[in-house]
């Protein structure tokens, strides 16, 4: 048994609506920045998992960001290692 | 934690070396480290009103509807049919300029725990808020932040917001005030008290884990003035969680519904070690710690973290043996964590054990004692100094009631159009719509809701019955600075007269002492004169206060605030309704004015506005003259003899005149006797006045009911049409009995204007209206 | 008739919401989140409030209650169950209707009275709605702004899903497509809509219109109880 | 001058109270998941920048998450490439 830290990266689909992305765009130009655009505001969820392999664990986060983490209605995920290996983003 | 040669333990804890001899007497040897920690967060001004003591013992408490007074978590004043209030003002300033929307959250979140400590259900939360100039980028993070938090953690609970008061002032740039009030109700039959009886019986902490957010918070916060060394002394900022809130508020009514309790206690400031203390001292027992058996959320931690710790949403419930099954079991069933972490013994001492105890208490073999203090040199034996006070050299004492006040700049006069004034005055950001804030506050939620924000006090009906709860705060800040005593008398009036306008008795009050740092005297001596103004207000007024909340330190490096004693008070319609409420109801009632102002500009709006003679004083406040004009606003409610009611005060009577005529949809056609000068007439703010409307058929019965209260009334005007027109009279005519008044020149403007100009008044001094610098960090989730 | 009121963990409209439809003329009960039995409800409600602090996503983590399943079976049943604000938003992620509610356009919590036209009168929860009559009622949420694609939505207005929206001076609040503020399942029996009738069900609050919805739906579910 | 896309992804700080990651924990036994846990919730920001080089783009992205997208008080930030690069998390 060993553990697993993931991190889940929930974003708005694209064509959905994003109110907060749309937000801090518009305050840019209040902070004299004007070289950023396409702004999309998302969650990222942390999370560690006991399983005996890599796979059993990735299986697990899969099934909580399909049912939980996300709406897929609304939004897409990905998923990566956030300890040592794939640590990233 | 150590100390280093330079700076000892004690000292780098906010421990002077006067302390630390008081400490050593009490304890009879020297204290250990986590002693040490334990009486620097006991012995902080927030926690032992170490110097605000002697002053708050003048105030004036008894009476006969008073439940419970103050040194209980809150004030419970009886409303009859088995029932009563509990109510409480705190404030949340410095965690508030740190981090704006979790130190405001947290504020009201401990407010709350206060109200259901007590066993009362809070039913409305008001919010006291100051920041410094609308326009500065950082008093715009300010606010947002602050109301986001008020918002977010009010909301989330599941307590309606009803009120509150949003003031700019410059004094408050670096020193925001965040003062929360919060009224619970409750069946008398079930009050239940911060106690620790019956030794042999367990404490059992509740609700979340502890961690090592605002390690020394209240001490080291709330008793420091903001500057570079405040820096570094800023601890972990606690972050609330009102869903955790919501289930402790339940849980706990829980408890005590079925008598699971023989004394439950929040846990706030200075944590595990206050709620122990107290507990114990109020009882006249003794606690052992297990320390051990404390929940913690990280690893590692120091037993004096665990001791200090300010994690937010925990109680600390006493309890006979046998129910203790019965207590975990309903934190159980609303998912809280609880834990079995001490007993009460019969030795007077808070204990600290690590290694376990036995059901008397006492270590088991092998155990260690890690600190063994005196309940009582805690809390209630805790050092009281005695600090300096010295009026400054330059100051304008209040004027006496009735005395000639010397005339003073009066734009009107100087051609300046009155009608643009009174735009400029409705728009200005201390006196506009507040629509921004409270929209953002669920105010019916509870359905008891019957008046909310925006004009007057907050009413909530009493289910069951058919009485209704009206409650209102307020301070003033530009009086007091002026004048620290008159201020806050005149705070504890105007909070009065907002509850006596709907028809209410105005109950009792709570207050909340926001000053300077009490090792300046000029500071603390102006929180004697704010003491001294709410002791003189409510003794004329008849009113207890029931209790309250001191903050002082309330400084930077640019300077201290003004001297701000918000006061909170609760009234009791017996019927709701009889409820009296601010707007005009129908075209051609007359509009009367009920009390007499005096002149003086000094510390209005007005004032702020347009620049006054600086020599101009404040006006006076008359007690006697306020407590009569109460007495007669209650009985001509009762008789059902006002069609509306509405108070004079910020932007004066103008102001109040045009709230009155667009909240209603109705306009007026007024003529306002000259006496003063047209700016104090129409824009001062003598306290002591009502505008009202009237049925004219009732209007004599009124006069004869205002005689006998000895109230001057006076008839300015009659309802009707969409336009509010202010007729100044001529001084020679100011005592001609009635109507025509010789013209001096009228304000004549739509209602709709008026309207706009109200209602577009924040958002715009806050730049909101404009689209302005939206932050995505953590407050907004 | 029995209206059970659900009890999440954060709800916080759940005693307004028991105290309003008794007055409507139920029996009123509560049912605790943990428990899967309805214990006889012919009407289920879901309050309003902060399920689980609204955490993640509002509604996201009350889905998963163990008596939602009751209530889903319940509704598969043709059994009413009414969602109100958060209860709508337990109802859209658990998929008992259509749509999802995203963070309001102001990105602000909303408190206000709103206005309600209301689309159609052969309903369970509007058959007491007098012709032209449009409904006062507050509003208190933060993410209550209705969404669905295009396509959905159109598919959504042809099979008459649309119950209530938004009208009259005080507009729409949240940003919500078409001025959308209740929705009903494609069977008419399971309603999800944010403003609060609980709140305006009694002349003294302000309004009672919501005690025409709330009638409404006593009546239709005592009348239905009796077929089942 | 080139567009680089970054990634932001802004946590709450070790030992500050995450009640979100909390409640999500709370939870897991609903989903019959026991093998998840010291989850921490945050928030991803994506985001465009134009500049002259990734080294002007990157210190526009450090601005903006301190003054913007995080709370330096209670949060703690890192920035990674989310364009074909440094793609990941
Ligand atoms: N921060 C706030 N939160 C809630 N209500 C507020 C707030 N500030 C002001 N209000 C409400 O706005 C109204 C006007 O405020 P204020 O000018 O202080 O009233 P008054 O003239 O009665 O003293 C009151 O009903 C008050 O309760
Ligand atoms: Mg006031």
């Amino acid at each position: 048994m060993s553990t697993y830290r993931f991190a889940v990266s929930v974003m708005p689909k694209d064509g959905i609506l994003d109110p907060q992305g749309r937000a801090v765009e518009g305050s840019l130009p209040h902070l004299g920045i004007s070289a950023v655009h396409a702004i999309r505001v998302g969650r990222r969820v942390e999370l560690s998992v006991d399983a005996a392999g890599e796979a059993e664990a990735r299986a697990i986060v899969e099934r909580l960001a399909g049912e939980l983490l996300a709406n897929p209605v609304i939004e897409s995920w990905t998923i990566a290692r956030a300890d040592g290996e794939g640590r990233a983003g | 934690m150590s100390g280093t040669a330079a700076t000892p333990l004690h000292r780098a804890l906010g421990v002077t070396d006067e302390e630390l001899a008081a400490i050593v007497e009490r304890l009879g040897r020297d204290p250990n480290d986590l002693e040490l920690a334990m009486f620097s967060v006991m012995w902080s001004e927030h926690c032992s009103y170490k110097s605000s003591k002697p002053l708050l013992r003048t105030l004036p408490t008894g009476g006969d509807d008073v439940v419970a007074g103050p040194g209980e978590n809150a004030g419970v004043m009886s409303i009859g049919d088995g029932l009563a209030v509990a109510f409480k003002l705190e404030s949340h300033n410095h965690p508030s300029a740190v981090e704006p929307y979790q130190g405001a959250a947290t504020g009201v979140g401990g407010i709350l725990r206060d109200i259901f400590t007590m066993g009362a259900r809070p039913i409305a939360i008001l919010d006291g808020l100051k920041f410094g100039d609308p326009a500065s980028p950082r008093t715009r993070h300010l606010v947002r932040g602050v109301v986001r938090g008020v918002g977010g953690y009010g909301n989330c609970v599941g307590v309606p917001t009803v009120g509150g008061e949003l003031v700019f002032h410059p004094s408050y740039a670096e020193n925001p005030l965040v003062n929360v009030m919060a009224v619970g109700l409750l069946e008398e039959r079930l009050l239940t008290l911060a106690a620790a009886p019956g030794p042999g019986n367990l404490c059992i902490l509740f609700g979340s884990t502890t961690g090592r957010d605002g390690i020394g918070g209240a001490s080291i916060l709330a008793s420091a003035t903001f500057g570079a060394e405040g820096q570094q002394k800023r601890p972990t900022v606690q972050v609330g969680d009102p869903f955790a809130e919501k289930l402790l508020i339940e849980a706990s009514l829980e408890l005590i519904e079925q008598g699971l309790v023989e004394g439950l206690q929040d846990l706030g400031a200075a944590g595990i070690t206050c709620a122990v203390s107290e507990t114990a001292d109020r009882a006249k027992t003794g606690i052992a710690v297990d320390l051990d058996a404390i929940p913690r959320r990280e690893e590692g931690m120091e037993p004096f973290e665990v001791m200090i710790s300010e994690s937010q949403e925990r109680m600390l419930a006493v309890v006979l043996p046998e129910k203790a099954e019965a207590v975990l079991a309903v934190c159980r069933r609303w998912g809280l964590p609880a834990a079995t972490i001490g007993r009460v013994t019969a030795d007077g001492l808070i204990t600290i054990v690590s290694g376990g105890i036995a059901d008397d208490g006492s270590p088991l073999p092998g155990a260690r004692v890690l600190a063994r203090i005196p309940a009582a040199a805690l809390t209630s034996d805790a050092i009281v100094h005695a600090r300096v006070a010295s009026a400054p050299t330059r100051r304008r004492p209040a004027p006496a009631p009735g005395l000639p006040v010397r005339q003073a700049g009066s734009l009107p006069e100087r051609g300046m159009d009155s009608g643009a004034v009174l735009l400029a005055l409705l728009a200005d950001a201390n006196l506009a719509s507040r629509a921004w804030v409270t929209r953002q506050y669920d105010a019916t939620v509870g359905t008891d809701t019957v008046e909310a924000s925006e004009r007057a006090a907050g009413v909530i009906r009493v289910k069951g019955t058919r009485k209704g709860l009206v409650m209102a705060t307020d301070a003033n800040a530009r009086v007091g600075r002026i004048d620290p005593w008159l201020g806050a008398a005149m705070a504890v009036a105007e909070c009065a007269r907002n509850i006596a306008v709907t028809g209410a008795r105005p109950l009792g009050v709570t207050n909340c002492l926001n000053y300077g740092s009490p090792e300046r005297p000029e500071a603390f001596w102006e929180l004697g004169e704010g003491v001294r103004g709410i002791a003189d207000a409510c003794r004329a007024l008849g009113l207890p206060v029931t209790g309250g909340n001191v903050s002082l330190y309330n400084e930077s490096l640019a300077g201290a605030i003004a001297p701000t004693a918000q006061i909170g008070i609760v009234g009791l319609l017996d019927e709701l309704d009889l409820l009296v409420r601010p707007a005009f109801r129908a075209a051609g009632d007359a509009v009367v004015l009920l009390g007499s102002g005096g002149a003086g500009l000094g510390g209005s709006i007005y004032a702020e506005l347009a620049g006054i003679d600086p020599d101009d004083p404040p006006p006076a406040l008359d007690l006697a003259a306020e407590a009569a004009l109460l007495r007669l606003l209650r009985e001509a409610a009762s008789a059902r003899l006002l069609r509306s009611a509405q108070d004079v005060s910020g932007g004066g009577l103008a102001v109040a005149l045009a709230e009155c005529a667009f909240w209603g949809g109705i306009g007026a056609d007024c003529a306002v006797p000259l006496h003063a000068s047209p700016a104090d007439d129409l824009f001062g703010e003598a306290p002591g006045r009502v505008v009202a409307s009237v049925d004219p058929a009732r209007l004599a019965e009124l006069r004869a009911l205002a005689e006998r209260h000895g109230v001057p009334l006076r008839r300015i005007g009659t309802t009707g049409g969409d336009r509010l027109r202010i007729a100044l009279g001529d001084p020679a005519s100011a005592t001609a009995e009635e109507g025509a008044v010789a013209e001096h020149g009228a304000l004549d403007r739509t209602l709709a204007e008026l309207r706009e100009a109200w209602e577009r008044g924040l958002p715009r001094a806050l730049g909101e209206d404009a689209g302005d610098v939206v932050s995505v960090a953590s407050e907004e989730r | 008739m029995r209206a059970g009121v659900v009890i999440f963990p954060g709800s916080n409209c759940d005693r307004d919401a028991l105290h309003a439809v008794a007055l409507a003329g139920a029996d009123a009960i509560p049912l605790w989140h943990e428990d899967p039995d309805l214990h006889g409800a012919d009407l289920v409600i879901l309050p309003g409030g902060f399920s689980y602090g609204d955490y993640l996503r509002a509604g996201a983590l009350a889905r998963f209650s163990p008596v939602m399943r009751a209530v889903a079976e319940h509704a598969a049943a043709g059994g009413l169950v009414l969602g109100i604000c958060n209860g709508f938003q337990v109802l859209a992620e658990a998929g008992l209707v259509p749509g999802v509610l995203l963070r309001n356009a102001s990105l602000r919590f909303e408190h206000g009275w709103v206005r309600l036209a209301v689309e159609r009168r052969d309903t369970p929860f509007t058959a007491l709605v007098p012709d032209g009559r449009t409904l006062r009622m507050p509003i208190a949420h933060g993410e209550g702004c209705y969404h669905l694609p295009d396509a959905e939505l159109d598919a959504l207005e042809a099979r008459g899903g649309v119950l209530f929206r938004y009208a009259g001076p005080e507009g729409n609040p949240n940003g919500s497509a078409r001025d959308i503020a209740g929705v009903l399942d494609a069977r008419g029996r399971v309603c999800g809509l944010m403003p609060h009738p609980e709140r305006a069900a009694e002349s003294i609050l302000g309004s009672d219109d919501g005690m025409l919805l709330l009638r409404s739906l006593v009546t239709s579910a005592a009348a239905s109880g009796v077929a089942r």
